[in-house]
C-alpha cells in the first residue's frame, strides 16, 4: 500500500479523499492555490503545496507545479478526485514518468474512453449495444444525409472530442442537415482543436442510468448497481439515487453483465461508471464511460456499504478487489442532493463569500460531504457545489423523507444555495411517484421555482 | 485626557463585546478596532496539525510594513542559489543588482527555471535555504528597491 | 463629557442590543460599533419554523423597560380570567389591587390553581386571554406597583 | 401512527427522536427549562413548551407541567428519552390515565425491573442465570453471613431500590460483614426510603455485555445483538461497541436466546436491553434490564440498519415489529464515543458555556449525535455528554481507526471535552488487542491521562 498520496483536487473530493487515506494509514499531501489557503482540504492533510494563483490553469491543472509537489514531497501516489487532471491522459503518462502511480485507469484507456467515437466503436465490437448512428466520424455532408436517413431523426451532430454540449446541435429533419453539420465542426474546431463529428440517434427524454463498476489489475471485474441520474439541469445532475425505480431486477441483472463486458471491452483498470441511457421501452445503449471516481459515488457506497476510495487505493497497488459480484448485497434505498452556492431565482448563477455559520443535518444514515465550515470560505474562482446530502432509507419514500429533513436541518448563512429548490424537487408528485427522465428539470423549473417564492 | 485615563478606556473597550471605538474630542482623537476573534485555521486536533515544509523563515509579506520588494516563488520546485553546486550563488545579501539579473534557480522536474529580479536595488534578505522546497508564491527575497 | 459619563455611556451601549452608536455635540464626537452577534435562534427552513403557541402578545419583560412588575405563569396550563365562565372576571384593567389578591387561575390536569399577586398596586396590563395555553414563565399580568 | 408525539426530555435524544419523528411524519413537542430556550431540541420541534424552571426536578421532571402541555398541545404520546421520567412506572400511570400513550413498556414491567430483587427473582423462575446470592433482601445479620458463607467472597452488600453505586458495599471476608450490612442499610434507608438489602457475588472485572431487544404487543420478540460496554469511567459508560470481540457465535447465540427468554419472562414490550456481566470463564448472569432507549443505541443501529426509535414508535402504536429474528443481519463493527464536557485532568469535573465553534466529524458511516451547534449554550444544570460519535468500519481495526479520524477532525471551542482522553484509550495496545474489562479504566486511567499532557 501507498506511504504517501497527493490529491490533486480540491473541496469536497480531496476531503473524502484525504478520509480514506488517513483511516488507512496513508499521509496525505493537499495541493491549493492561493485563495484556497485556508480550504478545509489544505487544513486537513498532512501536508499541504501551493501550486499556483487562482486561476485552475495555473494551479490545480498545472502539470509541472502538482509533479514537482509529488516527487519533492516523495508522495507515491496521486489521486486526481474528479474534474480538473482526472481525465487527462498526457497528464497519467506525466505522472507515471515520475515514477509516481496513478490512481485510475490507464492512460490508453483514458484516452480511448475519451474519444467518444473510439470509444463507441469499442464497445460494438463487443456486443455492448450503443446508440445507433454513424460508424465513427462523419467527413463530408453526403455521408451525414445518408446516416441521418438510415438511423431516422432526430438526431444529434455532437464533436468527437466533445463534451458539455459543445460542439453538438439536434435535427429534426433533413433540410437541417447541412447548416448544423457545417456548424457542429467549426464549433468543435474551435472548441476542441479537432473538428471531428459523429451523428447518432436523439433518444428524446431518456432516463440516465449509470452503473458502478470496480477492476483489479487481475482482471477482476464486478458492478455495485445502478444510480438514477436522470434529474439533471443542462446537463449537470442534482438528485442521484440507487437503485432505480425504473429498473427490474432481470434489467438490472442484464445492464449490469453488460456493464461489466464493457470495462472488460477496454481493460478498464480501477473504478469507473458506465453510462446508459433508458428508453420508454427499456431499451439500454452505452453512451460514455466515465474513467473517474464521480460526484455522485457516495449513493452506491450507501447501498452497497463499499467504500469505493479505499477500493481504488487498493486497486492501484496492485491488491485485488476485496469483493467478488456474489458479495456484493444492496440494502435500502440511498438518494444524494448535490447542495451548490447559487441562485436559482436568478437563474443558478453563481454565489460566493464567507461562510458566516454552517449547520450540518445529521441522525441515522446520513451523511454530508462538504468543503465548509463556519467562517471558511466559497471561492468564486471554481465549481460552486459545495456540498452533498446522501441518506439512507428502508425503501424510496423513506429516502425521501429523510433527504426533506435533512435540508430542513441545513442551515447555511453566507452564500445563497440551492437547498430550497433541491427542497421543492422532494415534494413533486411525478418525482415522488419515480416518473421522471432527463426532461424533468426543463419541464418542472419555473413551476417549482415558483414553489420558493412561495414558501419564504 | 491623561494617559491613566485613556488606558482605563482601552481596558474598559477590550473588556466588552465593542468592535470599534472612535472618539474625538478637541484635537483629540482615539480609534479603537478589535479584529473579528475567529482565526481561519482551525487547528484539528493532533495528526491533524499540518506539518509546514517551509514557514521557518516565513517573513512578514505584508507590504505596508516592510519597504523591500520581496521576490516570490513562480512555482513549485527545488531553491537553489548557485548554478551548480561549485559556482558561487547567484546573489548575496548587500549585493547591488540591477533590474532582469538572476537571483537564484528553482529546480521542477529536472527543468532549470532561472527567477530575475524585477527591480533594481540591493539584497536584504534570502528568507530561502539552498535546496529547500518552495511552494508557489513562497517569498524568496526581499530587494531593497533602489529603481524600477 | 468626562471619562466617568463617557464609560457610562459605553457600558450602557454594550447592555443594549444596538449595534452601532454615533454622538456628535460640539466638537465631541463619538462613534461605538458592536459585532454582528450570532442571533441564537437558527431559523431552520420551511417546516422548522418554530410555531410559538402563545407569542402572539408577548410582552417586553426586560425590567429596565417597564416600571410594573410583571406577574408570570408558575406552571403550564390554561388561563382563565374568572373563577367560571359565568363569573365576572378577578380583574380589569386600572383595578386596584392588593397584595396577596388573586390575579387569575391557571388549570392543570383538571386542577384549579390561583395565581396571587406577589405585589400591591394597579393593572396595567393583561397580556393572555381567556381560555389561552399559558407556558412556564410566560407573562400573564403587569402591575403598576404601589406598594409591595 | 401517532399525530404528534411529545418528548419529555432534552439533548441530543430529544433531537433523536424529533429526526424519527420527521422523517414518519409525525408532529413533535419539545418541553424545556427556562435556561434551555435556545437547545437544539426547543428549535427543532414543530412546538416547544416551557415546563420549568433550570432545576430539573421543577421542569423535566414536573410531570403535572408535561402532561398539561401534552394534553393541551394534543399530544397522542410521549416519549421519555433516558433519564428523567424514564423508567418511573408512576410517571407512565400518569400518562395513561391522561389517556396519552406511553413509548416503552408498561408500568408494572418498569415497576418490576426497577427493583432489583425483584426482577432476579423473575429471571431466575425463568431460568436465565443470575449472579449467585441471595434470595431477595436479607432481613438479618445472621442470615447475611450464612449467605456469604454459601456464595463465597468476596460478595457485594446492595440496596433493592438502589442505583449508581449507592447502598453498596463490598466485603471481603466475613469479619466485614456486620459493618458492611448496616451501613449499607442505613445508606439504601436514606438514599432510597427503603432499607432493604440483597446480597451478590462480586464478578471481579467482568466484561459488561448487553444485548438489544424489541418486544412488540403480539409477543414476538427479537434481539439485534450485542453492545460491549466493558469501558466505564466509576459506573459510566464512555466507549461502546458491537459486536464484542469476547463473544463467538455460540456463546452469541445462546445468550440473544437467553436475552428474549428474559424479556418474555418479565411480558416485556417495546425497546429494552438485557445487561449481563461475562466472566472470564465465559460464565453470563443476568444483572438487569433497562427499561428504555439507552444512549448506546446507536451502536446497534449501525451494525444491523435497523432505526430503533422508530421500531418504538412502531411498537408503541401496536403494530407488529417490521423484522423478524432471520432478517436481522450485523453488518461491520460499530463503535461509539461519548463526548462530554468535562475536564478529564481535574478529576472529569463538568465543563459549560456557550459554543464559539464547532466543526463535525465527517465522511462515510461517520454519525454524531449532538445537542451542539456554534453559537448554542452547553448548560451546567444537565448531564454533561454532549454528544456521540458512532462509526461502522468492516472490521473492529477499521472502526478504531475511523473512530481516531473522527476525533482528530471534530473541533469544539467554548468548552472543554473528553475527546483528546477518548483518543487516548483508541491507542491503548490492550484496548486494540481486545483485552479490557470493566477495570480497564480504573488500572489505565493515570497512565492515559499522562499521555494526554505529552500530546499538548
Amino acid at each position: 500500500m501507498f506511504k504517501r498520496v497527493l490529491i490533486a483536487n480540491r473541496g469536497e473530493i480531496a476531503i473524502r479523499i484525504i478520509r480514506a487515506c488517513r483511516e488507512m494509514g496513508i499521509e496525505t499531501v493537499s495541493i491549493y492555490s492561493v485563495p484556497d489557503q485556508h480550504q478545509l482540504h489544505v487544513q486537513m492533510a498532512d501536508q499541504s503545496i501551493c501550486v499556483g494563483p487562482a486561476q485552475a490553469a495555473y494551479s490545480y491543472l498545472n502539470v509541472a507545479s502538482i509533479l514537482s509537489a509529488a516527487v519533492l514531497t516523495n508522495c507515491d501516489a496521486i489521486h486526481p478526485g474528479y474534474g480538473f487532471l482526472s481525465e487527462n491522459p498526457d497528464f497519467v503518462r506525466a505522472v507515471e514518468a515520475c515514477g509516481i502511480t496513478f490512481i485510475g485507469p490507464s492512460a490508453d484507456v483514458i484516452e480511448q474512453m475519451g474519444d467518444k467515437s473510439a470509444a463507441k466503436k469499442c464497445m460494438e465490437s463487443n456486443g455492448v449495444p450503443t446508440v445507433p448512428g454513424s460508424d465513427g466520424p462523419v467527413a463530408t455532408l453526403e455521408e451525414a444525409i445518408k446516416v441521418c436517413r438510415e438511423i431516422g431523426f432526430p438526431v444529434l451532430i455532437k464533436a468527437s472530442s466533445g463534451g458539455g454540449g459543445r460542439g453538438m446541435r439536434r435535427v429534426d429533419k433533413e433540410e437541417e442537415v447541412r447548416s448544423a453539420f457545417d456548424s457542429a465542426r467549426s464549433e468543435a474546431k474551435a472548441c476542441f482543436a479537432d473538428d471531428r463529428v459523429y451523428i447518432e440517434k436523439l433518444i428524446l427524454n431518456p432516463r440516465h442510468i449509470e452503473f458502478q463498476i470496480l477492476a483489479d489489475h487481475l482482471g477482476n471485474v464486478v458492478h455495485l448497481g445502478e444510480r438514477d441520474c436522470s434529474i439533471q439541469r443542462k446537463n449537470q445532475k442534482m438528485l442521484e439515487e440507487s437503485p432505480s425505480l425504473f429498473l427490474d431486477d432481470d434489467l438490472r441483472e442484464k445492464m449490469g453483465t453488460v456493464a461489466i463486458r464493457a470495462a472488460k471491452a477496454c481493460g478498464y483498470k480501477n473504478a469507473g461508471t458506465v453510462e446508459f441511457v433508458v428508453d420508454k421501452e427499456k431499451n439500454f445503449y452505452f453512451i460514455e464511460m466515465n474513467t473517474r471516481i464521480q460526484v455522485e459515488h457516495p449513493v452506491t457506497e450507501m447501498v452497497t456499504g463499499i467504500d469505493l476510495i479505499k477500493e481504488q487505493l487498493r486497486i492501484a497497488s496492485d491488491l485485488p478487489l476485496s469483493v467478488k459480484q456474489d458479495d456484493i448485497c444492496m440494502r435500502g434505498w440511498a438518494m444524494e442532493c448535490r447542495i451548490n452556492a447559487e441562485i436559482p431565482q436568478k437563474d443558478f448563477t453563481p454565489s460566493s463569500g464567507e461562510i458566516l455559520f454552517l449547520h450540518e443535518p445529521g441522525g441515522m444514515n446520513i451523511r454530508f460531504d462538504s468543503l465548509l465550515y463556519t467562517g471558511g470560505e466559497v471561492s468564486p474562482f471554481y465549481d460552486s457545489m459545495i456540498g452533498k446530502i446522501i441518506v439512507l432509507g428502508n425503501n424510496r419514500l423513506e429516502a425521501i423523507r429523510k433527504l426533506r429533513c435533512a435540508l430542513e436541518e441545513t442551515i447555511i448563512e453566507g452564500v445563497q444555495t440551492n437547498s430550497a429548490f433541491q427542497y421543492t424537487i422532494l415534494h413533486d408528485p411525478d418525482f415522488i411517484r419515480g416518473q421522471f427522465d432527463t426532461g424533468f428539470m426543463e419541464k418542472k423549473k419555473d413551476a417549482l421555482l415558483s414553489l420558493m417564492v412561495l414558501e419564504e | 485626557m491623561d494617559l491613566k485615563e485613556l488606558e482605563s478606556l482601552i481596558r474598559l473597550f477590550d473588556s466588552l463585546s465593542l468592535s470599534e471605538l472612535a472618539l474625538k474630542q478637541g484635537d483629540f482623537e482615539l480609534n479603537l478596532k478589535k479584529e473579528k476573534q475567529r482565526t481561519q485555521d482551525l487547528g484539528m486536533i493532533p495528526a491533524m496539525v499540518r506539518e509546514s515544509t517551509n514557514n521557518t523563515a516565513e517573513p512578514s509579506t505584508d507590504d505596508n510594513q516592510t519597504s523591500g520588494h520581496i521576490v516570490k516563488a513562480p512555482m513549485v520546485g527545488v531553491f537553489y542559489e548557485a548554478p551548480s553546486p561549485k559556482s558561487p550563488p547567484f546573489i548575496k545579501i548587500g549585493d547591488q543588482i540591477a533590474k532582469g539579473q538572476v537571483l537564484c534557480i528553482i529546480e521542477a522536474m529536472k527543468m532549470i527555471n532561472e527567477v530575475v529580479s524585477p527591480v533594481s536595488g540591493v539584497v536584504k534578505e534570502i528568507f530561502i535555504a539552498n535546496g529547500e522546497l518552495v511552494e508557489y508564491d513562497t517569498p524568496l527575497i526581499e530587494i531593497e528597491v533602489t529603481g524600477v
